[in-house]
């Protein structure tokens, strides 16, 4: 099984502030991995560097073996590599659905003569992506299903906006999906729900995922493989069992007495 | 004595807004006395519709398109500027309402073969080779400086005087009409070998403004301007002195001082204060167009555009307001006229020579 | 950590209040009360209304009916300065960090009613000991801070202004699990210390186990109100929140 | 070259002085945006009022045995409380209601008030030019000879009045506690609020000042470059504008660079190349400047923090 | 307590419940065109805006519907870069310049070319979308004002170029021989007489056929841009208005949609330009200041931004109002009933404004007598109210006659009831207009029902003499006075603008 994503000796300074040091690792394909660390680790700023928000300053980042360094971020996405925020960045006076769809602009069968002339072609792949746009939010099950899509995504309460922003990355088809924090703000029971639905994406849908979670139940639950981040170092990396028990991880992140 | 049955208007069409509103509001005030003298002298109710240009052709178009649709309406003063005429003459030509301006000097307004437009002013053909001759040969210049004010009027008069001045045209610059800082421009001019500025502004405070900032920097040269700065009020005493001795071209005698006119000053005064140059030739125009209407009433007993137009090309006034008499060629231009060209002094105009038209252009 | 005493005027009370967003009703007659010196949470599913119903009590949105009463004093219709000005203060959902200032002008913006100038400096100390990584990063910018340090800048800035009853939207959201314990120790002493706390938590376990009272919100409508214990225990509850 | 030289300390100071009232509109305009983000198209007007408070006092006052230190300090103090209740005023009406509308929606009613004060200047006081009678304020033989140069007393006045203005402004926003409500409320008005901040005073406050500030360039500018007339706020207010962005559109000192940026883009244009294409020159330059730093010239780097 | 399941979440069941219904403009427009498919709404538009001449032989209202037309399809093409891609383009105007003077170099005596129409309106727009595709390019650094300012920079450049270009050496260019410097643009005179559009030997000579043809135009545009904003491209645009880098993290490339969104909206305006250029058979410099822009902004912006409907309104709105006011007597009309509208609007108790209505008058006729009691000579005379009215015939003509003659029944009753001074008007007028605004700025402060009333009677007493007295004398002035408070107000009233949805945007 070959690397799907292969991050080698990245760098990465604001100012003079070290975030990222001299950190590699690899996601296998159709695998969880999760990123965790205490706050301001650098967990965030990765992702940033993976999808090309940010440039590292030294160091490659392989997908399916070729570097996308220094492409713009919305080649890396039509490449494969979709993104949810952590302070989230949806499109709120555009409706539910829109949002979802807008996702699907590169991919979209579409030029100009269709979109002006209204051709068959157009009206199919329309109707095509707004199938799949509403597959995609019934993801969800009951949490977005029942709210009309036709309404603004700011009426959207926080979690939900989540979810949202869920579906609207797994609108671009990827291949390796980056998740930050997608259960904050919602409470155990939901956290289950999400949890078991990222297990989904993998299994079902063949995504490959890398997850950053401060809840341990979610990260336990389905990481195939745990990076613990500190201070932009990798500092402890392998099965969730053995990550949590060691000692560095417990002293910098976990605490003693944790559940 | 007989009036029309139903409501007379006259249209003024001029800039009444926006940036030289200062212009169009002095029209507007003399054409209202103009109204209301004759009002008064033939017992008739002219009333004036506003046509506001906004010195826009495209606004023009449809202040014009307003007063030609007015049905009242038996004859119009305006559009001030020249492209606004550009812009209008054919639809007036379509309506065979007469429109007379005051104010547009642009040579080729009256050489494509309209029958509706008809001016009070001379063009600038006529003023530009006369100011020139004056700065060459009266004043002695070799090497002048001549500045714009980007209007047509302005442009156009600069061009011709740049065309027939004899001497070394030493720059050739425009400035906006929006414009009161000339310092740099001064600074520059101060340190070219200049004899003498010509600068044909429209508006009347500018040239005041530049007088006083030549005087600031010490800059001494003659400085000479036309029409737009006939303004005591602006151009004299709003320069503290500045334009003492500065010559200003004018095409009719100085009607501050003209007896014969003195009456109507004095009434325009007292309603509306002091005045520059647009005034006087706007109440000329009205005049002829209202006088039209009363022949054309006359004649045909009743009141018709076609009637009205047709008078207004017989125009013959002994004397006008502006103290020379009035009447048109084939063209629509004044027949005859000529230029004045007054001096500064003690805070007078005080009138130096005129020229007749035709009598000494070379 | 005794039960409140229910003759006291409560310090906040709200009385069949209904808040709007635009044309979609959300709070449905929503009454609820805190006394003087109480720790008491809001719980509820997504959605349910939690934060329209702190931005109701802050005046960031105003009920279409109801009062809201704050230290005896109807103020549905005051701004939120005037509110903060009695003596709120609120750690917001999103945080609400001022991102082109620096962490330190952060917390003085928290002081900013108060004039005492020696003691902001004790209460900034006390803060910058409670979050050591604060201390580090005192002259980064706000909106370059990562989503935990905002967090813990937005407790920390809320503390500062020394009022009387902290409203708190998730304060432990997106904090590392050694800090969540942290947190919820340190809302404890503050409550103990005598601030009353308001509090919207998911974390639900943690929450009921630090507070003295809980209301459950649902779907706009207040369902169930009772001593944290009791909640605990509730068998409904636990199905639907507590996730065990 | 040596008219280069020849011309240069005269440019400067003729630079200096137009920058001094650009920079001065340009702060309102910028402390204005900088809090709302809105672009106040009404400042000019509020400029052009500015300098007719001047002029009335000063038509009030010259017959009088009043000494012209004493007029010219009433003048501008006159115009600057005048326009700042005016500001308060326009804040309060057109644009309050519109807080939470789409940014650009208080430009139409910025657009508005901006036709209303026209015109009923125009309406009220006609559309005459006035001038500033500045030769008997402060004689033309007052002023100091630099070598080639004049700086004559009326543009030192002004240069000095708006660097002390300036100073003043930077000390009330750096210093107290005002300044850093306006920064908040800048960021975040919501979360402004929820730390005390009265936001609307604050507003008014911004308002106040950044108004102030153009009255007394309205008098400044009337009294340097004479003539005033009820349309001279519109090429002002884009002028402030332009300049409020080139230093970086929020910013105060920014502002006061953008201001003097510009008149000496503006003054060298005429000086040393052309005057007919001084706006076209000092756009290109304005345009150029932008594209090498775009954010202004004293713009901060935006925080984008993902 | 209700009893329910704790932990569903109900509020999806509940949604239509909790809608509170609440009449809307918008709801209004859109409930009905929504029932209309999209070539229905357009071929209705199309069918409206024939109409009018069949209407009106009236040249000046099939102008100001000409004018309408083309400042719609401006606006249409603002509304790309504005509403929907989120870009601040104050140079908008300079596209709508180029096409116009393109159209004068290709068909005009002044460069001696004569090109067919149907070859010079695709190449004009197709030049319009390379020109604001090259403009683009520079603007891709750019964000938000600092865009807008480079814009701007960019109309007054064109405007300035078209002033001055009057005196251009061009002896420097390769096979090209001029005796001495050329006229480019003949300045502020412009070029004049150029060709009418002509189509397979249709000559559009007529204001109603170039008006025809811009309304033809225009519903092409709207089909055009309707197409495009429900796609992905139109979808792309705003999501990128919302949130550029969240947008470009979805694969979007945003770059690129800034360029289309530009070169679309200049190519639209440089066919107006040319529609425009075509029918004043002339261009000037000043047609293409910021005024025009500013126009263009309230057109975009009053109807609701990124609303092809608002749009439409919006130019009504923007091109109308002004025209009708120049008539005075409909502007004095329009003032007397719009002050009572407003009347109706501010006071709760509708029953109230006839109350405050009656004191109004009341207290005009009180100050009449005392006036004319103490200052017998100080008051102006007056037509009496019989003699405007139109002489009775029991005729249809009766009825049309007292339509017609509204405005001066109205004007008449006032003037009566006032005690109108002779004398200085002016001055009493100014101090008038004065007190009248800060009694407006107080009325508008106070909350309170009574006192409210008490400061309106005189508040209305003063609109109506100073309206009398100074307004409706000065047309011109007036009539900019009044845009600025329409624009005022109906942005207070509808922030969003007038068929524009709510939107939020920060949260
Ligand atoms: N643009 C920036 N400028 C300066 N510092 C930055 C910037 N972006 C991030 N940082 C700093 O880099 C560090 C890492 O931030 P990052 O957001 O990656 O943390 P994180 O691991 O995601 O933390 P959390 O779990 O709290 O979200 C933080 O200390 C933050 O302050
Ligand atoms: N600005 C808004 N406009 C319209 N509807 C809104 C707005 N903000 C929230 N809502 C709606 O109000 C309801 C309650 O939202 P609220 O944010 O209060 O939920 P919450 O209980 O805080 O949820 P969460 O746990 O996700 O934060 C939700 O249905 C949401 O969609
Ligand atoms: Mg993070
Ligand atoms: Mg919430």
């Amino acid at each position: 099984m070959s690397a799907q994503l292969e991050l080698k000796h990245i760098n990465k300074n604001f100012g003079g502030l070290r975030v990222i040091n001299d950190l590699s690792f690899v996601a296998q394909p159709g695998q969880i991995t999760s990123l965790i660390g205490p706050n301001g680790a650098g967990k965030t700023t990765l992702l940033n560097l993976i999808s090309g928000i940010y440039q590292p300053d030294d160091g490659d980042i392989l997908f399916d073996g070729v570097s996308i360094v220094g492409l713009e971020p919305h080649e890396i996405t039509q490449r494969g590599i979709a993104r949810t925020f952590q302070t989230l960045r949806l499109f709120l006076n555009m409706s539910i659905i829109e949002n979802v769809m807008s996702a699907s602009f590169s991919r979209a069968q579409m030029n100009l003569i269709d979109i002006v002339f209204r051709t068959p072609r157009f009206r199919r792949e329309e109707q095509r992506l707004r199938n799949e746009a509403e597959e995609k939010l019934g993801f969800f099950g009951s949490r977005l299903v029942g709210y009309r899509f036709d309404q603004p995504a700011y009426s959207l309460s926080y979690a939900n906006r989540r979810r949202l922003e869920i579906a609207r990355a797994m609108m671009t088809n990827p291949k390796i999906l980056l998740l930050d924090e997608p259960a904050a703000g919602m409470n155990p029971n939901e956290t289950l729900e999400v949890t078991a639905l990222i297990g989904q994406l993998r299994d079902e849908a063949g995504y490959t995922i890398i997850l950053i979670e401060h809840d341990m139940s979610v990260v336990g639950g389905i990481s195939d493989h745990v990076i613990v981040l500190d201070h932009g170092e990798k500092i402890a990396e392998g099965d969730f069992e053995d990550v949590v028990t060691d000692e560095r991880v417990v002293e910098a992140y976990l605490g003693r007495k944790s559940s | 004595q007989d009036v029309p049955e139903g409501e007379v208007s006259l249209a003024v069409l001029g800039p009444f807004t926006g940036p030289v509103a200062s212009i169009g509001e002095e029209i507007l005030n003399w054409s209202q006395l103009a109204v209301d003298d004759f009002n008064e002298r033939t017992g008739w109710n002219v009333t004036i519709v506003e046509g506001d240009t906004e010195l826009d052709p495209a606004k023009g178009v449809l202040a014009a398109e307003a007063v030609i649709a007015n049905e009242n309406v038996f004859g119009a003063t305006g559009p001030a500027g020249s492209q606004v005429v550009a812009a209008t003459a054919a639809m007036f030509e379509a309506a065979n309402l007469v429109h007379v301006s005051a104010s547009a000097t642009d040579p080729s307004l009256t050489q494509d073969g309209t029958t509706t437009f008809f001016r009070v002013v001379p063009t600038d053909a006529v003023q530009g080779p006369t100011d020139a001759n004056f700065l060459a040969n009266d004043l002695g210049v070799t090497r002048l400086f001549i500045i714009d004010d980007q209007s047509t009027y302005s442009v156009g008069l600069s061009d011709q005087v740049e065309a027939a001045f004899p001497g070394e045209i030493v720059g050739r610059e425009s400035i906006t009409q929006d414009d009161s800082d000339f310092s740099a421009l001064v600074t520059r001019i101060r340190n070219e070998d200049v004899e003498a500025i010509f600068f044909p502004g429209q508006i009347a405070s500018q040239g005041a403004v530049l007088a006083q900032q030549l005087a600031e920097q010490g800059v001494d040269v003659i400085f000479m301007g036309a029409d737009g700065f006939f303004s005591p009020e602006d151009f004299v005493e709003g320069a503290g002195g500045a334009t003492e001795g500065a010559y200003v071209s004018f095409f009719a005698p100085d009607i501050h001082n003209l007896e014969s006119s003195a009456d109507v000053v004095a009434r325009y005064t007292d309603r509306f204060g002091d005045f520059g140059a647009f005034g006087p030739p706007a109440y000329a125009a009205a005049t002829v167009v209202l006088e039209a209407m009363e022949r054309a009433f006359e004649a045909n007993g009743e009141l018709t555009r076609e009637g009205v137009l047709a008078e207004v090309a017989n125009t013959n006034q002994e004397t006008t307001i502006l103290g020379i008499p009035l009447s048109f060629d084939e063209n629509g231009d004044v027949a005859g006229g000529g230029f004045s060209i007054f001096q500064i002094q003690d805070g007078e105009f005080v009138f130096v020579t005129s020229v007749n038209i035709g009598s000494d252009e070379e | 950590m005794n039960g409140h005493d229910k003759s006291a005027t409560p310090l906040l009370r709200l009385t069949d209040v209904n808040t709007y967003y635009g044309q979609i009703h959300i709070l449905q007659d929503v009454n609820l009360e805190v006394y003087p010196g109480e720790l008491v949470c809001l719980l509820g599913g997504n959605a349910s209304g939690k934060s329209t119903t702190l931005k109701t009590i802050l005046g960031l949105v105003t009920p279409a009916s109801g009062t809201v009463e704050f230290a005896g004093e109807e103020v549905q219709h005051r701004s939120t300065s005037y509110r903060i000005e009695r003596g709120m203060a609120v750690v917001p959902e999103n945080r609400r960090i001022f991102a082109d200032m620096s962490v330190d002008e952060n917390l003085q913006m928290g002081a900013y009613l108060r004039n005492d100038k020696a003691e902001i400096e004790q209460d900034r100390e006390r803060v910058l000991e409670l979050f050591p990584r604060l201390r580090e990063r005192l002259n980064q910018l706000g909106g370059t801070l990562s989503g935990g340090e905002q967090q813990m800048l937005a407790m920390g800035r809320a503390l500062m202004s020394r009022p009387r009853l902290i409203l708190m939207d998730e304060p432990s959201m997106g904090l590392a699990p050694l800090l969540v314990e942290q947190n919820f120790q340190i809302i404890r002493e503050i409550n103990e210390q005598g601030t009353t706390i308001f509090m919207v938590e998911q974390n639900a376990n943690m929450a009921l186990s630090i507070a003295d009272r809980g209301y459950v919100l649902q779907t706009g409508r207040i369902v169930l109100e009772d001593v944290a214990e009791n909640l605990l225990q509730n068998e409904q509850l636990r199905k639907a929140y507590l996730g065990r | 070259m040596d008219n280069f030289f020849a011309q240069l300390p005269q440019q400067i100071i003729n630079g200096l002085t137009l920058g001094a009232v650009y920079a001065l509109i340009a702060l309102g305009y910028s402390m204005v945006y900088g809090i709302l983000q809105l672009l106040n198209f009404a400042h000019g007007d509020v400029f052009m009022i500015g300098a007719f408070i001047g002029f009335g006092i000063m038509s009030a006052m010259l017959s009088t045995s009043a000494p012209s230190v004493i007029i010219i300090a009433l003048m501008i103090v006159a115009a600057m409380i005048g326009c700042g209740v005016l500001g308060v005023v326009i804040e309060r009406f057109a644009y309050r209601p519109l807080r939470n509308a789409p940014r650009i929606a208080p430009l139409i009613s910025a657009l508005g008030v901006s036709f209303f004060l026209q015109n009923v200047i125009q309406l009220t006081l006609s559309a005459r030019f006035r001038t500033y009678q500045t030769a008997q304020l402060i004689p033309g033989s007052i002023g100091v000879d630099l070598g080639t140069a004049r700086l004559s007393g009326v543009r030192a006045l002004v240069i000095i009045v708006a660097f002390l203005l300036m100073f003043l402004l930077q000390y009330l926003v750096r210093r107290s506690k005002l300044g850093r409500a306006m920064r908040a409320v800048a960021t975040d008005k919501d979360a402004a609020a929820m730390m005390g901040v009265d936001v609307d005073r604050v507003i008014m406050a911004t308002f106040f000042v950044g108004s102030a500030l153009a009255g007394a360039a309205g008098v400044l500018n009337g009294l340097v470059f004479f003539r005033i007339w009820h349309f001279m706020g519109f090429n002002a207010g884009l002028k402030g504008f332009t300049a409020a962005v080139v230093g970086g559109i929020g910013n105060v000192p920014g502002a006061m660079f953008g201001g003097f940026f510009l008149g000496f883009a503006e003054t060298f244009a005429v000086g040393f190349l052309s005057p007919t294409f001084k706006d076209v020159i000092a756009f290109v330059v304005l345009i150029a400047v932008l594209l090498i730093r775009p954010r202004g010239l004293l713009g901060a780097r935006l925080v984008q923090k993902v | 307590m209700t009893e329910q399941r704790i932990g569903t979440d109900e509020w999806v069941e509940q949604h239509e419940a909790r809608l509170a219904t609440q009449s809307e403009l918008r709801e209004l427009v859109y409930g009905f065109g929504e029932q209309l498919p999209l070539w229905g709404r357009l071929g209705l538009l199309l069918l409206i805006g024939l109409f009018v001449p069949v209407l009106t032989s009236n040249p000046f209202h099939i102008r100001i519907a000409a004018t309408i037309a083309l400042m719609a399809t401006l606006g249409v093409g603002l509304n790309v870069v504005v509403g929907y891609a989120g870009l601040l383009d104050l140079g908008f105007v300079a596209f709508y310049g180029i096409g116009a003077y393109a159209y004068a170099y290709l068909s005009s005596d002044f460069t001696g070319v004569h090109l067919p129409t149907l070859l010079t309106i695709p190449l004009i727009t197709v030049l319009g979308a390379v020109v604001g595709f090259l403009l683009g390019l520079p603007s891709l650094r750019l964000v938000g004002d600092y865009l807008a300012i480079v814009t701007l920079a960019f109309g007054q450049i064109f405007v300035q170029l078209m002033t001055s270009l009057t005196r251009v050496d061009l002896s420097w260019v390769p096979f090209l021989t001029t005796d001495g410097p050329v006229n480019l643009t003949r300045g502020p005179n412009g070029i004049i007489e150029l060709d009418s559009i002509s189509i397979f030997g249709f000559v559009a000579d007529t204001l109603t056929e170039n008006y025809i043809i811009r309304l033809v135009v225009l519903i092409l545009v709207l089909l055009f841009v309707h197409h495009l904003n429900n796609s992905r491209l139109g979808r792309a645009w705003r999501a990128m208005r919302e949130d550029e880098l969240a947008a470009e993290a979805m694969g979007m490339p945003t770059r690129l949609l800034k360029l289309q969104a530009f070169a679309i909206g200049a190519a639209i305006a440089a066919l107006a330009g040319t529609l425009f250029a075509a029918e004043q058979k002339a261009v000037f410099p000043a047609n293409f200041d910021v005024t025009l822009l500013i126009t263009l902004y309230g057109v975009v912006v009053l109807g609701g931004l990124g609303s092809l409907p608002g749009v439409l309104l919006g130019a009504v709105i923007m091109i109308a109002v002004p025209e009708i006011l120049r008539d005075i007597e409909l502007a004095s009309l329009l003032f007397y009933v719009g002050s009572v509208v407003a009347l109706i609007g501010l006071i709760k108790p509708r029953r109230l404004v006839g109350l405050l209505l009656l004191n109004v008058a009341i207290i005009g006729l009180l100050v009449q007598v005392i006036a004319e009691s103490i200052w017998p000579d100080s008051l102006a005379e007056l037509p009496s109210v019989a003699s405007v009215f139109p002489e009775f015939s029991v005729s249809i003509r009766f009825v049309t006659a007292i339509i017609d003659s509204l405005p001066e029944i109205v004007t008449s009753i006032v003037r009566n009831w006032l005690a109108i001074p002779v004398g200085n008007q002016e001055l009493i007028g100014n101090i008038a207009l004065a007190i009248l605004i800060v009694l407006i700025l107080i009325a508008s402060r106070i909350k309170q029902t009574t006192q409210l009333l008490i400061t309106l009677v005189p508040t209305m007493y003063l609109l109506a003499l100073v309206w009398e007295i100074r307004l409706s004398g000065q047309e011109s002035v007036t009539r900019l006075i009044f845009v600025g408070v329409v624009l005022i107000v109906l942005m207070i009233y509808r922030p969003h603008g007038l068929l524009g949805t709510q939107r939020i945007e920060i949260v």
